[in-house]
């Protein structure tokens, strides 16, 4: 590798990681944010089999799918001023990637609610509970462990797919890594490098969900031993002596 | 004090169960039995509204109601009186040992938190799993998860509750635990549906015997008489082949 | 018998019969598809022309701007023809050939915009340009701040949703633009006064110059001929192959 | 919509779709070839345990899937001539897009295989079978159907990634749009036009893959009723009598 | 006939197996009995090389091997002599029926298509399930599904055969079917090692009981005396127990 070559690599490793850290993660961590949001919403429909919204978000579903997430991009960016609303290029990007990864996270929160057996619900039917509450305090909760891989793996999917917002004028860690290599000419070495990036973020993810995972689980841990429903009335055992 | 009149119902127009009528009174306890497949599971299913009928009426607490078009409120109205311990124990995973108990009272009855919690108390000291109180259902084994579940049921004070096998994912050994606490119960005057393969259980606790083949109740009363009695030459054989190998 | 051809290009080329041709296929008019979906532009009868004179035939490769480099250097392209202006970054790393066109370069803004008349009133404004383009380092240079999109309809976009006051281009591009688009509601507020020249870059070294010297000599012939002339007449109505 | 605008389309329709089915079509159908195998091979070598193996799998998909998949694209094709290996664009894009989805189906693979009973293993070995011959008589054809779903996902996204491909000179379905739009000046609509097509495109797997699914499942059809191991010595069952 | 010696085995360090010796002779039958949790399965798994001992000898067919380090060549070639019946069936649920049974005898011992085939038939007639040679595993009841796990285990005649509670995943009325079958083996003088808490099946059929708990033999002998007699006090109160229920 020539001195020229080593030197711009190594002056450019800050001005890609900067607007890395600056730019591509809190886009990643917003658009993956609105996306849990899209989905629940859109899995939730579906499960309860609400009549017209339950087509509404299979059709939300279809297209957001169907289609290339470049042109979702381009038809909210330079598709929507024409309909009278200009939104900057970054929130741009968050509604598109946000929108698009929904479409995704929908079916794994499906799959994950649906995983949960039957007799959960029904159990909670027979304590009493409506739906939105068997909902809200018995599937919901156990379908998050269920569905948390998945949304990870979307989530480090979404980092890497982030480079698209380049096309419309977002500056992240890859439209920077082009912008050095417009001038330099040495767009190889300089995509290398913003790989290598890359895969420091995604590898960084990737330990965060194991560590999560590991967290995950159903189980009493010694701090839990006192977490008990607690009602102000005391904790005397004795009580019921 | 529950009743259920002429329960129809079919899966994918296959008749599973084909005209029930069925009665229960204040401190009965009443053993189900019957081959696999005569329709058990979907008779109390069909009861709690589990399952929606195609046909038949049911009175309990005084009301009758229409198994076919009773309203969303009204079945949560009966379910409010009524409990159900489930083959595969249904424990919430993701709630401890108390929580699971609590929930039916605290968020479903809205009862005060101080009063839930000392019947939450109670009804598991009466199955003898006060100290596994924070513990998740996971790290219990099947006996003690089906007791929490009991407990879960009896908490609010149902008029009746329904129990599916309760013991039947249980091994032998587990089994007597079970047993146990609700034998207790019947003791007490606890109104009972139970569904079973134990014939000792329903010969010596249960006060009335159902036996039910392909749908229809073949034949009904006493336990002791239709133990040692059966009227129904296909009673017989069933009681002979259950027997045969204990 | 590769061995015969050594590392000179020009003698490879020739070997081969064919010279590969890198560009955009994607800027009209240098180099672009016409209705019924042929290659077609300025740049690529130029090319076809130049490899006619070098007697071979001419294989034309479309790839997107930063690609071009890269397979040039990495050796999958002889030469680029696509517009290229020759400046001093560019300099550094490829070597070029006489210039075949000279193209001014034009400032546009929104019919309503009253700020900007020159290049100088960019400082502080926020410009639209294709990344890596010349115009993008010209109006860095007057201290405007660049937002990249990829093609021209998307520069002129960016300036009429106002989302940026002004972009630069090639004037002769802004003129197909309007061809297309004969309402649009943008302006030319500005020409730089030096045209700048356009040339072939091929990498630098020995084992191009050869091919240098060919591509000189069938570009001045092209000129006397008056074939750059006639071509450029047809795709941009004037000529733009002199100063 | 202009006259202007829908003559636009109208004539551009054919020259999308052409390319679409000329250059998307097998351009997808042959990455996804290389993948499954691709996966399969890593997803056998993690669940065989193989040791140094192994760990060359767990590294390849760390590779492949923490860095964006255009760097992948720029390196077969640009990165590659450099190690003597200059392949055109098209085979380039091929072992690009297989080798970026390997390291997803090597996962989709290795959670089917995971997913079948340990017990089915332990019957294979309790009536003789090696070890390979388990894999390949029982659990693999068991995993298939398993893993389907999933792959099928994958290819329906790899569809859609192939516009990528235009970016080391593959002409497909999208390039044919941009190709348009740089004559015409109508981006947006000539994207939202390649959009339909793309969405024409995955709508015809989704339906192929329901189609499929339905007939994966094991259970005896009619004309199943006479595929019982045939020895050619005759089907008498009296023969036992 | 098949010997183990001194077997041990743990689980993350908590001893399963402490020192077990266990023996059987050709045809005979040998029930093993003992709580929830004493390491009969993990005692059948070791036997099989299902699970790795951390210690122990078995002398099979003459042959004497180290349970630790046994090549994987040995560990194929005692298994080509031993059939294992699961206690949830495992029928491979991509082959029909016919092919569950053929797979051992073809694929894994070669033999001859046609005599395969033969013997295929010759055991699902044994087991009553010629009736559904084409069907896959998944369109048959439990029992059924026993039954051709039984077909598959005896089909390459295995000098012996090892049962892991055959019936405990089955109801009641399927269990008779797939112990009758058992029954029919023992009569023709299969030898079998049969774990299970089926006490009428260990004292009727077993010419010996071995009574298992945390990892020790507490108790063997003939299955009349150990029943009727048992010797050690721990097994009287197992055996109580069990027939509580019954
Ligand atoms: N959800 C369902 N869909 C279709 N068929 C069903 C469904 N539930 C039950 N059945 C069928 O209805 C019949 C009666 O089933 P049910 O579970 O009520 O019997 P059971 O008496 O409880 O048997 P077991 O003793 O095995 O529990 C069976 O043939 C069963 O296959
Ligand atoms: N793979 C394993 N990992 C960890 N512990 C295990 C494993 N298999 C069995 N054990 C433990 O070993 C002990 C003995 O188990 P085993 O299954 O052999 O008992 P068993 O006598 O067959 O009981 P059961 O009658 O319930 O089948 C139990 O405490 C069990 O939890
Ligand atoms: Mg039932
Ligand atoms: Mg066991």
């Amino acid at each position: 590798m020539s001195d020229r070559l080593v030197e711009i690599l190594v002056s450019s490793f800050m001005r890609i990681l900067i607007p890395g850290i600056k730019v591509t993660v809190p886009l990643t961590l917003l658009s993956f944010l609105l996306s849990v949001f899209i989905g629940l919403l859109l899995a939730l429909v579906q499960v309860a089999n609400i009549k017209v919204l339950k087509e509404v978000a299979r059709f939300y579903i279809w297209i957001f799918r169907g289609t290339p997430l470049i042109v979702q991009l381009f038809i909210i960016f330079f598709g929507l001023p024409s309909l009278g609303i200009t939104l900057n290029a970054f929130p741009a990007a968050v509604l598109a990637f946000g929108m698009n990864l929904g479409a995704y996270n929908a079916e794994v929160f499906r799959s994950a609610i649906t995983a949960i057996p039957k007799g959960q619900l029904e159990a909670a039917y027979m304590i009493g509970l409506s739906y939105p509450r068997a909902m809200a305090r018995v599937i919901l909760p156990q379908s998050f462990p269920v569905a948390f891989p998945n949304l990870f793996n979307n989530l480090i999917s979404l980092l890497k797919d982030t480079s698209l917002a380049s096309s419309i004028t977002v500056i992240e860690l890859f439209t920077s890594a082009q912008q050095i290599a417009a001038r330099t000419y040495e767009p190889f070495a300089l995509y290398c490098e913003a790989a290598l990036i890359y895969l420091i973020f995604s590898t960084a993810l990737t330990w965060l969900q194991r560590w999560i995972e590991k967290k995950l689980v159903w189980e009493s841990s010694e701090n839990d031993k006192d977490k008990d429903k607690d009602c102000g009335c005391g904790r005397n055992k004795a009580m019921i002596g | 004090m529950l009743e259920v009149k002429n329960i129809h119902k079919s899966f994918s127009k296959v008749p599973v169960l084909r005209g029930i009528d069925f009665k229960v009174e204040k401190g009965e306890v009443v053993a189900i039995i019957g081959p696999s497949g005569s329709g058990k599971t979907t008779l109390l299913r069909c009861i709690s509204f589990l399952e929606k009928a195609d046909d038949g009426q049911i009175i309990f607490d005084d009301y009758t109601h229409d198994m076919v078009h009773i309203s969303k409120r009204d079945i949560k109205k009966v379910r409010m009186n009524m409990g159900f311990v489930f083959q595969s124990f249904n424990l919430f995973s993701n709630m401890t040992v108390y929580d699971n108990v609590m929930e039916g009272l605290v968020t479903a009855r809205k009862m005060d938190c101080c009063e839930a919690r000392k019947k939450t108390f109670e009804v598991l000291e009466k199955v003898g799993m006060l100290d596994k109180t924070k513990n998740y259902p996971g790290e219990l084994s099947g006996g003690q998860q089906q007791r929490v579940a009991i407990a879960r049921a009896i908490a609010p004070d149902p008029k009746v509750i329904l129990f599916d096998e309760p013991t039947s994912a249980l091994d032998p050994e587990l089994t007597g635990e079970v047993l146990d606490v609700m034998k207790k119960l019947a003791k007490e005057g606890t109104t009972m549906v139970v569904v079973t393969h134990e014939m000792g259980f329903a010969r010596d606790v249960a006060s009335r015997v159902v036996f039910m083949e392909n749908g229809v109740v073949v034949e009904e009363g006493k336990a002791k008489e239709l133990f040692e009695n059966p009227k129904e030459e296909r009673t017989r054989q069933f009681l002979s082949a259950m027997s045969k190998h204990e | 018998k590769k061995e015969a051809a050594g590392t000179d290009l020009l003698s490879q080329i020739k070997e081969r019969g064919k010279i590969v041709i890198a560009m955009e296929g994607q800027w009209a008019p240098w180099t672009y598809h016409d209705e019924s979906g042929a290659l077609v532009g300025y740049d690529t009868e130029v090319g076809k022309a130049i490899a006619e004179k070098l007697g071979v035939e001419a294989e034309f490769i479309e790839g997107e701007w930063d690609g071009l480099f890269t397979g040039m250097d990495t050796g999958r392209y002889d030469i680029i023809i696509n517009g290229v202006e020759i400046t001093d970054a560019r300099r550094e790393k490829y070597d070029f050939t006489t210039p075949y066109a000279y193209i001014k370069t034009a400032l546009v803004v929104a019919e309503d915009n009253d700020e900007i008349k020159t290049f100088e009133d960019l400082k502080g404004k926020k410009t639209s340009n294709s990344l890596g383009s010349t115009y993008a380092d010209m109006a860095a240079e007057y201290g405007a701040e660049v937002q990249n999109v990829d093609t021209l309809s998307e520069t002129i976009d960016m300036v009429l949703s106002g989302r940026v006051d002004a972009t630069l281009n090639s004037e002769d591009s802004f003129y197909d633009y309007l061809k297309e688009h004969p309402d649009a509601a943008f302006k030319i507020v500005a020409l730089t006064e030096d045209a700048s020249e356009v040339s072939i870059p091929m990498r630098k070294g020995d084992e191009t110059a050869s091919l240098r010297e060919a591509i000189d000599k069938a570009l001045s012939e092209l000129a006397s001929e008056g074939t750059l002339t006639e071509l450029s007449n047809k795709y941009f109505g004037g000529d733009i192959s002199k100063k």
